[in-house]
């Protein structure tokens, strides 16, 4: 494995370990807010994935200008997927806030053990 | 620029004359989708429950003209943006999405028709076109999983649909129904995100997103790691967002807080989608590629189902709540989906398939029916519905017949299928006997908690100095009433979802053969 | 021969953008209480942004790019030093004395009301 | 030499994830994932994505950070330690990504040209879009045309998380709010922030148009215009007030900008099927298909700008307009 292969899977690693690191944030933190900073963290680790997909060697952005001849581009689809799947995860975040607010609101704390035994 | 010829017109095989049935496969996302807006202007008092359900008709009416243009195995494709398949978006109307369609757009109807005074009594008036028209999103997003072929898009509409029915469960009068929510939001988000992993990763390989030429071109991917690592994350996602076992912790406490009318809506088919996308992957996708798929899949989601069908079954037999009692069986009712389909057998989906249509029955009757007990008695425990037959007799006989349905008493939709179930267990072979076991003793269970609850209406003594309560009113009665008549109706003529049930497993066998 | 007096122009001009930026760094590293750190930080702000910037536009030369980076820099000028401002001014509204610098490093202060 | 960039970026990238979730003070892990957004948007900027860069810039390192630090406001910023329940979730979540790294060497290596995901669909786009649409910009085409329905579905996303937070805030905002405007409740007398903010916010606006009608030409589009303008209509809120910005903004005009964009997009498609093609098929919509093409992206982009840009700014409403129940 030379060093250039190892780069060229570095960025699947990097999606790997901020995957886990969101993930153990949400499954061990009690504060809802940090929960739902753990998800956008998860949320990004996959538009790392994807957009690493994307890249070819050499290659530019995807607009076609007239005079360069026959350019090499970067794959346009996954940037595509994901404009989408940022503003689903901002949509799913402004939502969960909402509810964080009203939960402080009913039940005076935002920590999810407080909250368990509050009912 | 030189001027090409306009492209050929390719949106949908059958170009009959009649070019609305062409349109069909979109119109039936559309029309609940487009209306949605329109909902949020309508201020004034019970407008906005009106135009939830003249669309929430439409759609109705869509999925039927649907099923008949495919009761003959057919299957209607429809081409987004006019461009060809793997390129632009396409959409596909087989026989086992127009049986899921049936269900989503049926439940969500005779949900609505009921809906009015039990929301009025939950939800404020000014709040109300928020709520229908995030009613109506759910329906979209559902019905655009059914209907679309391409594995991004059916992300885009999960993420629609999951984001409506937080705001639905949200809407729950006491303070319970936040926490409750959270949780679901966040156990969903996590469902939705592994799902896109597995598509990434399919993609990655693959190079396309289109179900279809997904299946034509694994065969030749090389590496074979990536797509098994997608296999998982795709099946544990959509297992978190179908709640199927060890992933269903965010239902009890998510349909019971919820109005009462969303839990009827969503209870009959929100986690029945997510079942029916990880059916279609594994069958249509997974399934052709991997030899050794298939004793995976049982080894897997065998146990499962069965552990979800013992467990939740007997939480159910041991909860107070009525509503938190109906939901976990609900997890029950889904373990047997998830059996029928492990046995990957002709018998064994037709069963399942069949089970999606008359679980949502006689689970939605049950619901619609605590809906009307709701409409009157504030505390839904068990112990404070005593001798609620004297007073709310008809509801209660509703509640029977429902309940007879879910236990699987002959004459009743649930028959039909556990019968189907109990014949495909008996063909899979000689421990064929242990399921069948399996699914007697979880019937039985089945008796008992619904028995704790008949109990309770009919022969328990009412708490002394409760003010005589009335019957529902008509509105609620009857839609329950019907949905009961629907029950015993498709236990005795199951012609129409039985047809579709087996062409579907036809399909997804054939598909994978 | 311009060009290349020009090249190396926009090489000194960069390479001392970069050492400002990393005085910054230092600074905001070294420096003991909040105030301090702020001064630091704005070093970068203005003078490496200044530098950094006009190396680049003379690499662009005489073209479109060279006017927007114009426009960055001067977008750029404008808010780096009014962010310092408006966070020192909050520093200090919410309690954080300015000359002893005793009281713990508390950078906290909630969204304006 | 970009993946020496990709490589010193992506470990701060790193670094920064993992300060987020050791930071026990809230306000501070909300301004480190403001800077875990701006780098995840320089990194999709190195890898060649121009147009998820801005938008990542804009949505991510811009809104997101102000609803955050609304709900901050809101909410306590302390958050309570807790020791339990680490060690396993850490073993779990190690397991995974052992798992995710072992399959990782089968992947594709970034950056090579034969990786299939280029062989397949992308040189159909790469080569259709001057023919079809006949502008630079093949994401935009994509985005708009050949995959115009997920965009549709997510102009609805956007659409329901903004109903969802006026249905879970209540829209009536508190009455004894309305009194406490008559004060000027911006930051107070901190006259250089508003001379300074006076003077930027009519550029950032018009650079959120530029985005929204340079779509086709170079990265830019509805998402990222509608941000962008909603970012400036925010800054104006926070410099003059929330009240200020609610009367040169009011909520029945955002309110009708989400839905009026969403049925604009939705519209279009039924046009489309009215005049003969399929949903979502422009080319019907005029005499030349290409112009047709153009006609309708310019349409739906701008459907889009306005659904977002609403949506944004009547959710930094409801949280700005409640008050604080300590």
């Amino acid at each position: 494995m030379t060093f250039l292969e190892l780069l060229g899977y570095f960025n699947y690693w990097v999606f790997a370990i901020l995957l886990a690191v969101g993930l153990y944030a949400v499954i061990s933190k009690t504060n809802l807010i940090k929960k739902l900073i753990g998800l956008s963290i998860f949320q990004s680790a996959v538009f790392l994935m994807y957009i690493t997909m994307d890249k070819v060697e050499g290659g530019t952005a995807p607009i076609i200008q007239a005079g360069v001849e026959n350019p090499v581009f970067s794959n346009p689809l996954p940037q595509v997927l994901i404009l989408t799947a940022i503003v689903v995860g901002v949509s799913t975040l402004s939502l969960g806030l909402a509810m964080v607010v009203r939960i402080k609101e009913c039940y005076g704390t935002i920590e999810e053990n407080e909250i368990l035994d509050a009912d | 620029m030189l001027r090409h010829d306009r492209r050929k017109r390719n949106f949908g095989r059958r170009l009959t004359t009649m070019d609305l049935l062409t349109h069909l496969p979109a119109l039936q996302v559309v029309v609940p989708m487009l209306s949605a807006p329109l909902i949020v202007l309508l201020q004034p008092r019970g407008l906005a429950w009106a135009g939830a359900t003249a669309a929430a008709l439409v759609s109705f009416a869509i999925a039927i003209a649907l099923t008949f243009a495919v009761l003959d195995g057919q299957t209607l494709e429809y081409a987004m943006g006019g461009w060809p398949a793997p390129y632009g978006i396409a959409l596909s109307v087989d026989a086992f999405s127009a049986l899921v369609l049936l269900v989503i757009t049926g439940a969500s109807t005779a949900a609505l028709l009921a809906a009015k005074p039990s929301i009025d009594q939950q939800i404020e008036v000014e709040r109300q076109p928020f709520f229908y028209s995030a009613w109506l999103l759910v329906l979209s997003g559902l019905v655009g999983i059914v209907v679309s072929a391409d594995a991004f898009n059916i992300f885009v509409f999960m993420e629609i649909s999951s984001l409506a029915s937080y705001i639905l469960i949200a809407g729950g009068p006491n303070r319970r129904a936040l926490p409750a929510v959270f949780k679901y939001l966040m156990m969903g988000t996590i469902g939705a995100t592994f799902y896109l992993i597995g598509v990434g990763l399919i993609y990655m390989m693959t190079g396309t997103l289109n179900l279809a030429d997904i299946q034509a071109r694994l065969g030749d991917v090389t590496e074979i790691n990536p797509i098994l690592v997608a296999a998982g994350f795709i099946t544990i996602g959509l297992a978190l967002k179908a709640a199927v076992f060890p992933m269903h912790v965010w239902v009890p406490n998510a349909y019971t807080h919820a109005p009462h009318m969303v839990t009827v809506f969503l209870a009959a088919c929100a986690t029945k989608v997510a079942l029916y996308v990880l059916i279609r992957f594994d069958y249509m996708i997974f399934q052709t590629t991997f030899a050794e798929h298939q004793i995976q899949f049982t080894m897997f989601l065998m146990p499962l189902a069965i552990l979800g069908i013992l467990i939740a079954s007997a939480v159910a037999m041991f909860e107070g709540h009525i509503k938190k009692l109906l939901a976990s069986s609900s997890i029950a009712q889904i373990g047997y989906i998830l059996l029928g389909v492990s046995f990957v057998s002709m018998a064994g989906l037709s069963a399942s398939a069949m089970h999606i249509f008359n679980h949502a029955l006689a689970k939605g009757g049950l619901f619609l029916a605590v809906a009307c007990l709701a409409y009157r008695y504030r505390d839904l425990r068990l112990s404070q519905l005593g001798g609620a037959s004297a007073r709310m007799p008809w509801t209660c006989a509703a509640f029977v017949v429902c309940g007879l349905s879910l236990i699987g008493v002959p004459g009743t939709a649930g028959f039909i299928s556990k019968w189907m179930l109990i014949s495909a267990a008996l063909e899979t072979g000689p421990w064929g006997w242990g399921l069948v076991a399996i699914i007697l003793v979880s019937s039985l269970m089945a008796v008992v908690y619904i028995w704790r609850i008949v109990e309770a209406l009919y022969f328990q003594a009412p708490i002394e100095g409760d003010t005589p309560m009335s019957e529902a009113p008509v509105q609620l009665l009857l839609v329950t009433g019907l949905v009961a008549l629907m029950n015993i109706y498709f236990g005795l003529f199951p012609q129409v979802p039985l047809e579709l049930a087996n062409s579907a497993a036809a399909l997804l066998l054939e598909g994978s053969r | 021969m311009i060009d290349l007096a020009l090249d190396i122009l926009s090489w000194i001009l960069l390479t001392s953008g970069g050492v400002f930026v990393l005085i910054g760094g230092i600074g905001g590293l070294r420096l003991p209480n909040f105030y301090t750190r702020i001064h630091a930080a704005s070093l970068t702000d203005t003078m490496a942004t200044l530098l950094i910037f006009i190396g680049i536009i003379l690499q662009a030369g005489f073209t479109l790019a060279s006017l927007k980076l114009f426009a960055i820099m001067l977008f750029l000028l404008l808010t780096g030093p009014t962010a310092t401002y408006a966070l020192a001014n909050a520093a200090l509204l919410s309690g954080l004395k300015p000359d002893t610098g005793t009281a713990k490093d508390k950078t906290k202060e909630n969204a304006p009301e | 030499m970009i993946y020496i960039f990709a490589l010193f970026l992506l470990t701060l990238l790193v670094i920064t994830a993992i300060a987020i979730v050791r930071a026990e003070d809230l306000f501070v892990a909300v301004i480190l994932t403001s800077i875990f957004s701006l780098l995840m948007a320089i990194n999709f900027f190195i890898l060649d994505a121009a147009d998820v860069a801005l938008t990542e810039a804009a949505v991510g390192a811009g809104v997101t950070t102000v609803i955050f630090l609304c709900a901050l406001a809101l909410t306590g910023d302390q958050e309570k330690p807790q020791k339990q329940g680490q060690k396993v979730a850490l073993v779990i979540v190690s397991i995974l990504a052992l798992v995710i790294i072992y399959s990782t060497f089968d992947n594709p290596q970034l950056g090579d040209p034969d990786a299939p995901v280029h062989q397949h669909v992308a040189p159909w786009y790469l080569e259709k879009t001057p023919e079809y649409m006949d502008f630079p910009n093949v994401v935009t085409a994509i985005l708009s045309s050949f995959r115009g329905y997920d965009t549709l579905g997510e102009v609805f996303v956007v659409f329901a998380a903004c109903i969802g937070v006026l249905f879970i805030l209540g829209v009536s905002p508190p009455r004894k709010a309305m009194q406490v405007s008559v004060k000027k409740s911006g930051l107070r007398h901190h006259l250089i922030p508003q001379v300074v903010g006076r003077l930027l916010i009519p550029f950032i606006v018009l650079f959120g148009l530029y985005t929204q009608f340079h779509g086709e030409y170079g990265p830019g589009g509805g998402f990222q215009a509608g941000a962008l303008i909603a970012t400036g209509v925010i800054l104006y809120a926070l410099l003059e007030g929330e009240a200020e910005a609610l009367r040169a903004v009011p909520r029945r005009v955002l309110l009708g900008m989400v839905v009026g964009g969403a049925l604009l997009y939705g519209s279009v498609g039924v046009v489309c099927m009215l005049m003969g093609g399929a949903f979502l098929d422009y080319s019907v919509l005029a005499a030349d298909p290409v112009w047709g093409q153009q006609l309708g992206i310019l349409i739906i982009e701008a459907g889009v700008g306005m659904a977002v840009c609403g949506a944004l700014l009547s959710i930094f409403h409801a949280f700005a307009a409640r008050e604080r129940v300590s």
